[in-house]
């Protein structure tokens, strides 16, 4: 499985832990902390009513559940706009007292960075974000998970869904486009949709998708009608990478299903949203917390995923899903926990009408091609894939 | 027809009011508000309002790091205010601060981006000041070039040209993404802090303050002494008795809602160079149309302006801090600077009028 | 042409909650009151049907969906209703001055939403659970038979009832302005409250009652956003600026109802046009994101450059009335 | 009570402030009569007339109608009594045509039946002789049209007691003779009618009875047959006042403007001056006489630079020689080159002034670029507010009130004090007693007298005849946009000057 935690080096990692973590265990020798004194902060972009920081604030609670941490040793900043009022946050907390703080939004990386430096003994932890292991500081960690292979389920469950309906005749064969809204180009997403659209073609091989971005991580009605103007393009079901219910929404008006991200569309689309593709940060937020009690130092890069239980799909929704979903449901599960399926299998998609060789990132010689998969979030916990995959068409081509 | 009654109150306009009287009235409203607030605080949450408010003022004020935090806000929001306050002398209801602080604003980042490691400070900053203010004049000055020849209706037009700016910096955004598709600029030049306003008198935020002060200081003489600022007055009151009095009014508009602009996006500037050292859609954040508030409630005195600022941004600060504290929903925040905003609005009433109830002075005739 | 239809029936689900905003507040500004917080009224329209529908949904134990809609329908009226009251003591009796006061309203109106919306989500057992979907599907329910027709029916008679009564109200609010008695003196009343109240109108209760029933009629554009356009869901800061976009239509339409509805269909496809147009980049459709304020400013200028005294805000508009004032 | 009386007041009292507007004034109007009211600027008149019409409420006294005590609270109550009142400022919607304002407001079938409406207005028009179109739009209406509209929204409504406040200050002789034959026909169908006017004249020839208000205080009522407007003045202002204007003849002319040719053509297209041509000397006064509108504001402001000319000049020549042309210039280039030109407009507050400012700053109004200091001084202006405060006896609690608080008369002094106060070679002035009491005006005609002496070239557009034949040494009378003639002040009669004022065909009779 490609669960671990990554490093440069080592490619075959099976447990969350790093090599790299002996080079910062060295590099922070602390003691750990008495649990009763810890306190953890978190700075959110959206609060409890925003999908994706209601999902980070989830595990966050379960952490706290899980290690016994009383109300007011969990501090969090909602709301926090993507600017310096992010630095101010975190360096408030870490005036609180915060041994270890969090942060959920891709564009507070380099405030938090800044942050970090002042504060060496507060350990920083920032998820979707890449620059941590370039920052070179010891407290500061990158972290995210393998939602690239809840994302691949969640396409098998759409493409059996796409099977059913080429079946009653709703679609025709040769038509089978799929729509998907997406925030931004940018890797994170480009890897989701990718994830998607192999799983979807895993059991309905003729599917294309058309991808729409909406420029923002959350505008309920740049995504609903980003989906509508994608119904209206010829797509049969629609799934997204924003974070709103917009899409479900609009969906759930056109009698198109749906696949959802974050949280179970269930309530807000209850005829035709099929599933979501969700991610549980408890495991990671309860390890980096419990890393700072007993002293240990935590991963630069984090990054796991079905397997141990940080990422998944929701329920899935019977009145719309194909029969048989759940099985196949199951095996596919069970193949990638058990790391036969590798989602980025090179012989299963084509870029440019061309087999995946070999990748490498500007800049970088990583290769990211070997024994016939892309190793996705391997050398460093946020998402690297960010090819065109043939049968993908968008705008930014 | 039958006798009715004297009618229940009457109102009258004052003659004056001395301060201390009208800074009462306004003291009693801010405390009914707080009143007020309290009631649905413990009707919504059951929390302790008091405690509530120690929250609210440990928040803005705290630590040192918050009064610092609190001071910085207060200074873009003044100077903000400060910048809008000539042209709403004027009656032009320049509601697009907004869109020209992000136009200054992106000024700034593109010479941050573009010159900020090759250029040397002395040269740099006043560059960077000085495009910012223009960038920003250039833009404040399409609705004031329309008003001025054809009269168009600027409120709509400056609100219409926020939303362009908006565009405008989203689509600069995508120019200077980085990472490339991520709709984020990031800090710019976050190593080397080429372009970022340095510290002054080993104050975090000095530059700020000198610049920020001075403008209002600056500003208050312009509007009472200036030859300029009674110009302005003279066209707010009446376009053709300016025109009577020889003032070209069209110039003075321009010029007006230029300097308005201009220092908006000096505005722009301090947030950029001097707090975010970077550009995004929320750089503005609002704070144009509470600027909006701030200048009105301080009747255009722009001393009065650096209290008004100082208190709406310690209620921000305060409430941002309660959210977190209680675990209320951050939105509160607005509710409850909105009901003080109410009570202080509505305050101003008892401060120029006079109401006497019925029985108060009867004839002594019946 | 199936494309054409959607983007129909697109242009009239954006267009339709701007008219309401812009309903109210034309209704608003005729009696002299420029009230800059339909933004906020329209959210506290909305939370306010929302929590409506979701409470009786909730409570009913088989929830009617005419009940559920009636009951938010109220909701939202009387709450947004309650942001113009907010407003009309403020201006009209305490003659606080008018754009700053709608701007706090604004604060307040979309702080109120946005908190009641948290709070109605944690009822509903998390971020995206509410769910009204009996109510919501009264809002939904097409006129029966008619949105059969074919492609006509669907560009024409696929909408729920609200779109026809927004359409209904404007043609109705048309007619009371220029044929009734009242209309024809809460127009004075909006002109010149000193002659209105020389001819023994009640100016305040004129300003009170057209300020409060257009809060009102703006909480229905609200409700629209919630109910038809979301589907009975929640989400923060989700009408985006379709408040301010509402305000700006009043102008727009020249202060004329009728005008407000080809405005309002005009600004709903500007709005999305972008999504429409094939082979923009994801720069390019940024920038055509920004033409309904173009066109706006376009409108404005070309409507300058033709003075009518016919197309003039209310004389009076923006001003406090005060009787005894010389 | 008596019922006798269509209104009685006992005692009425208003303050504002410190200010008591009315002192315990008593008042009554007898059932189909005419009842004058003057007073000085200031005096109360409209506050009492106010209080009638529901605008205020009286701090003390009583009020009763037709014999029974009444508690006035709003104009609501006021109609519902009967009254009506006609205010300085008319209270017309003017975008609304004359039938939709004649029925604002009015109770009655919710759906508007125009048709109906314009029926019952043409046969109330017909009634008393009124020339009125339902439909015509207010804001294409002149001051007479609009107070014609006035009149019948009262008369559709049935009021029983008419009140006008100053209603001929803004109308032409011929408009005010019109008026009055209507107020008179009201009189005949019972109508009661309290009437403003600052004008002796009218007092005399169409009230029955006068009362008189000073400082606030009632003086008393006498019935017109026994006074004069030698014992009128005396009342109103507390002690003998001489009526007459003096003349002194001019010293040494000499050529200050010289017009030629000047057309000024409005925005509209509609040519509002054509061909103007005139000399202006200096120590005279050259008055403009006509009805209004017909060229005379173009005239001056096409002087002073507000107006663009289409054609011809307007030559200055400085009292130090050389030739300037002023119609090439704006207001603000004639101040810069140094033409001595001070101009009092009509319009007071809304062009010659700036209301919501203090006394000291509009006296710096036009003369606050002086220097090259960035800032501006405002210590010389003050000096000069106070200056004119003493001498013009302005009344006001001091320089830092705005002024719009001063009554009219004062604010009248303030604007030609500021004017005359630059020692100006040309002074133009329009209207400069409209509004003002007799006292006030001979305050300004003696200002007007001693620029003359002064050697200033004076020019004065009026719309009183006789003070024009007074006061002016030429007269130029205009109509239609062009000039009809120029008399001699001295040896001009009145029958004269009226048919140059109709000459062209300016206005119908
Ligand atoms: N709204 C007001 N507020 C304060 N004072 C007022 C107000 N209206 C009138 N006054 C006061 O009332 C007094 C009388 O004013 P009023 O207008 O009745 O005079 P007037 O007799 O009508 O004068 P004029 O002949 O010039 O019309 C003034 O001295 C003024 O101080
Ligand atoms: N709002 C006000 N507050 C205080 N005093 C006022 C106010 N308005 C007017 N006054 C006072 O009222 C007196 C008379 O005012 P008013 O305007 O009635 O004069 P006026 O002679 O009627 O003017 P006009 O000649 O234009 O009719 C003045 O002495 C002035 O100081
Ligand atoms: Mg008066
Ligand atoms: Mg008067």
């Amino acid at each position: 499985g490609n669960s671990g935690s990554p490093s440069a080096t080592s490619t075959e990692k099976t447990e969350g832990q790093a090599t790299e973590s002996a080079k910062a265990e060295s590099a922070d020798p602390k003691g750990g902390v008495a649990k009763e004194d810890l306190k953890v902060g978190f700075i959110y972009i959206g609060d409890e009513n925003e999908s994706y920081t209601a999902a980070h604030y989830n595990g966050a609670l379960d952490m706290k559940k899980a290690l016994g941490l009383s109300d007011d040793q969990v501090i969090v900043k909602w709301n926090v706009p993507e600017d310096e009022t992010a630095k101010d946050a975190a360096m408030d907390l870490a005036d609180q007292g915060c041994d270890i703080i969090f942060a959920n939004s891709f564009g507070f990386e380099s405030y938090i960075i800044e942050a970090a430096k002042e504060y060496p003994d507060v350990q920083f932890c920032h998820a979707t974000g890449y620059q941590a292991k370039l920052s070179g500081l010891s407290n500061m960690h990158n972290y995210f998970t393998n939602v690239y292979e809840s994302r691949y389920v969640s396409g098998v469950v759409a493409g059996l869904k796409l099977n059913q309906m080429i079946q009653d005749g709703k679609v025709k064969e040769d038509a089978v486009k799929i729509g998907y809204v997406g925030a931004y180009p940018y890797a994170e997403v480009i890897s989701g949709y990718s994830s998607f659209f192999l799983g979807v073609r895993s059991v309905c091989p003729q599917a294309t998708m058309e991808v729409k971005y909406t420029n923002s991580w959350g505008s309920f009605d740049l995504e609903k009608e980003a989906a509508d103007a994608l119904i209206s393009n010829g797509c049969v079901l629609i799934s997204q990478h924003a974070d709103t219910t917009g899409a479900p929404v609009a969906c759930e008006a056109a009698g198109v299903p749906d696949v959802g991200y974050n949280i179970s569309m269930l309530a807000t689309a209850p005829k035709t949203a099929l599933t979501s593709a969700s991610i549980n940060w408890a495991p990671y937020v309860t390890y980096a917390v419990q890393s700072v009690i007993d002293g240990k130092a935590i991963d630069t890069d984090w990054c796991q995923g079905y397997k141990d239980g940080a990422v998944s799909i929701t329920e899935l929704n019977k009145d719309a899903i194909a029969p048989g979903t759940e099985e196949k449901v199951k095996e596919t599960e069970d193949a990638i926990k058990a790391g036969t399926l590798h989602v980025f299998d090179t012989s299963t998609f084509t870029v440019g009408g061309k087999k995946l060789e070999t990748y490498k990132k500007d800049g970088s010689d990583v290769e990211y091609v070997s024994k016939g998969y892309f190793h996705e979030s391997e050398f460093g916990s946020a998402p690297a894939f960010d090819l065109l995959i043939d049968g993908i068409t968008t705008i930014d081509k | 027809m039958m006798k009715g009654k004297e009618p229940l109150f009457q109102t009258a306009k004052r003659e004056s009011i001395e301060p201390w009287k009208a800074w009462m009235i306004r003291l009693i409203a801010v405390f009914l508000s707080l009143v007020v607030c309290s009631g649905i605080i413990i009707a919504l949450t059951g929390l302790n309002p008091i405690e509530v408010y120690k929250g609210i003022i440990e928040g803005a004020v705290g630590t040192k790091r918050r009064v610092w935090m609190t001071i910085r806000d207060t200074l873009v929001l003044l100077c903000i205010a400060v910048g809008i306050t000539p042209a709403f002398k004027m009656r032009f209801w320049n509601i697009g601060a907004e869109g020209q602080i992000l136009i200054g604003g992106v000024t700034s980042a593109a010479m941050m981006i573009y010159f900020g490691n090759t250029l040397p400070p002395l040269i740099l900053f006043p560059l960077m000041l000085l495009g910012s203010a223009i960038a920003a004049m250039i833009w404040a000055c399409i609705p004031a070039f329309f008003k001025a020849y054809w009269d168009t209706n600027e409120t709509l037009f400056t609100l219409m040209m926020n939303y362009v700016a908006m565009q405008v910096i989203t689509f600069c955004i995508i120019f200077w993404e980085n990472p490339k598709g991520s709709n984020s600029v990031g800090t710019i030049n976050s190593a080397t802090k080429g372009g970022w306003l340095p510290k002054l008198f080993g104050l975090e935020y000095g530059w700020n303050l000198v610049i920020v002060l001075g403008l209002t200081i600056a500003m208050y003489f312009y509007l009472k002494h200036s030859k300029q600022g009674y110009e302005i007055s003279v066209v707010g009151e009446s376009g053709n008795t300016a025109r009577y009095a020889g003032i070209n009014v069209k110039k003075v508009i321009m010029r007006t809602v230029a300097l308005s602009g201009a220092l908006c996006g000096i505005a722009g500037f301090i947030i950029v160079s001097g707090a975010s050292h970077t550009i995004s859609t929320s750089t503005a954040g609002g704070r144009g149309f509470t600027a909006i508030i701030v200048s009105w409630l301080s009747k255009f005195n722009t001393f009065a302006m650096i209290l008004v600022s100082f208190f709406l941004v310690f209620m921000q600060k305060g409430a941002g801090q309660i959210a977190s504290q209680f675990n209320l929903n951050e939105n509160a925040s607005d509710v409850i600077t909105g009901i003080i905003l109410f009570f202080i609005l509505g305050c101003e009433f008892f401060i120029d009028y006079e109401v006497r109830f019925r029985g108060g002075k009867r004839s002594s005739a019946e | 042409m199936g494309l054409l239809v959607i983007f129909i029936q697109k242009v009239i689900g954006q267009g339709i909650g701007i008219l309401y905003g812009a309903l109210g507040e034309i209704l608003t500004e005729k009696s002299g009151n420029l009230n800059l917080g339909i933004p906020g009224m329209m959210y506290m329209g909305g939370i306010a049907g929302l929590i409506g529908a979701f409470l009786y949904e909730n409570s009913a134990s088989a929830p009617n969906g005419l009940v559920g809609m009636l009951i938010s329908f109220l909701c939202a009226f009387l709450c947004a209703a309650f942001g113009g009251l907010i407003y009309s003591i403020l201006t009209i009796t305490l003659k606080a001055n008018q754009n700053v006061t709608g701007l706090a309203l604004t604060t307040f109106g979309v702080g109120f939403g946005n908190f009641f919306g948290g709070s109605l989500s944690k009822l509903a057992g998390g971020v995206g659970q509410i769910s009204v979907a009996v109510t919501g599907q009264a809002f939904k329910t097409p006129i029966p038979g008619l949105s059969k027709l074919g492609l006509l029916g669907q560009a024409l008679f696929s909408y729920g009832f609200m779109t026809y009564l927004g359409i209904a109200l404007a043609i109705a609010l048309a007619l009371f302005l220029n044929k009734t008695r009242k209309g024809l003196n809460l127009r004075a009343v909006g002109e010149s409250p000193a002659t209105a109240d020389a001819a023994g109108i009640h100016v305040t209760a004129y300003k009170y009652l057209a300020t409060c029933i257009g809060g009102g009629l703006s909480g229905l554009g609200g409700l629209y956003f919630v109910m038809e356009y979301s589907g009975g869901t929640w989400t923060n800061n989700g009408f985006g600026d379709r408040g301010w976009l509402a305000i700006a239509l009043v102008i727009f339409a020249l202060w004329k109802p009728v005008g407000a509805i080809w405005g309002s269909l005009l600004f709903g496809g500007l709005y999305i046009l972008y999504l429409y147009i094939p082979g923009l980049s994801r720069g390019s459709q940024e920038i055509f994101k920004a033409l309904p304020y173009v066109v706006t400013i376009i409108v404005l200028i070309i409507s300058s450059l033709r003075k009518k005294r016919e197309h003039q805000p209310p004389e009076s508009l923006g001003q406090a009335y005060f009787r005894e004032e010389r | 009570m008596n019922e006798n009386y269509a209104i009685e007041l006992k005692n009425i009292t208003k303050r504002f402030g410190k200010v008591t507007a009315n002192d315990k004034v008593c008042l009554s109007v007898k059932r189909g009569e005419i009842l004058s009211i003057l007073g000085e600027n200031g005096s109360g008149k409209t506050t009492l007339m106010n209080m009638i019409s529901g605008i205020y409420y009286p701090d003390e006294g009583q009020i009763a109608v037709n014999g029974k005590e009444v508690s006035i609270r709003s104009p609501k109550d006021s109609f519902d009594l009967g009254i009506g009142m006609i205010h300085q400022h008319f209270k017309l919607v003017e975008v609304f045509t004359a039938a939709e304002n004649i029925i604002l407001g009015l109770p009655g079938q919710e759906l508007l039946d125009r048709k109906a409406v314009t029926k019952k207005i043409n046969s109330l028009t017909a009634k008393y002789g009124f020339d009125l179109d339902p439909d015509q739009k207010i804001y294409t209406m002149s001051v007479s049209q609009k107070q014609t509209v006035e009149i019948v929204k009262l008369l559709y409504r049935g009021v029983d007691l008419l009140i006008l406040d100053e209603p001929t200050a803004v109308l032409t002789p011929q408009e005010a003779d019109r008026l009055f034959a209507v107020l008179r026909n009201m009189r005949k169908a019972g109508h009661s009618i309290i009437i403003i006017t600052h004008k002796l004249n009218e007092v005399l020839t169409l009230s029955d009875r006068v009362s008189v208000l000073r400082k606030g205080q009632y003086i008393g009522t006498i019935d017109t047959k026994e006074a004069t407007e030698e014992s009128l003045t005396e009342m109103m202002v507390g002690k003998k006042v001489s009526l007459n204007i003096e003349r002194p003849d001019p010293v040494s002319p000499k050529k200050r403007l010289e017009v030629q040719g000047l057309t000024c053509i409005s925005k509209e297209g509609v040519t509002a001056l054509e061909n103007a041509s005139f000399v202006a000397n200096s120590g005279e006064i050259l008055g403009i006489a006509g009805v209004a509108g017909s060229g005379q504001r173009e005239l001056l402001e096409a002087i002073a630079g507000l107006i663009p000319s289409a054609r011809g000049s307007a030559l200055y020549y400085p009292p130090e020689g050389g030739e300037k042309e002023l119609t090439i210039m704006s207001a603000a280039d004639i101040a810069k080159a140094g033409v001595r030109l001070s101009f009092v407009p009509e319009d007071r507050l809304g062009m010659g002034l700036v209301g919501t400012m203090d006394l000291t700053d509009n006296v710096m109004l036009r003369s606050y670029k002086k220097g090259r200091s960035f800032f501006a001084d405002r210590r010389s202006p003050k000096a000069l507010a106070e200056k004119l405060i003493h001498e013009l006896g302005i009344a006001t609690p001091g320089t830092s009130i705005p002024v719009r608080k001063l009554s009219g008369g004062n604010v009248q002094k303030v604007l030609v004090g500021r004017e005359i106060a630059s020692a100006p070679a040309v002074l133009l002035v329009a209207y400069p007693v409209r509004g003002l009491d007799i006292h006030s005006s001979h305050t300004i005609y003696n200002l007007l007298n001693k620029q003359k002496k002064n050697g200033t070239a004076v020019i004065c557009v009026g719309e009183d005849l006789d003070v024009l034949m007074e006061l002016c040494d030429s007269i130029i009378v205009m109509c239609g946009g062009t000039i009809s003639g120029i008399v001699d002040g001295r040896t001009a009669t009145k029958e004269e000057i009226g048919k140059l004022m109709m000459k062209t065909g300016g206005i119908q009779e």
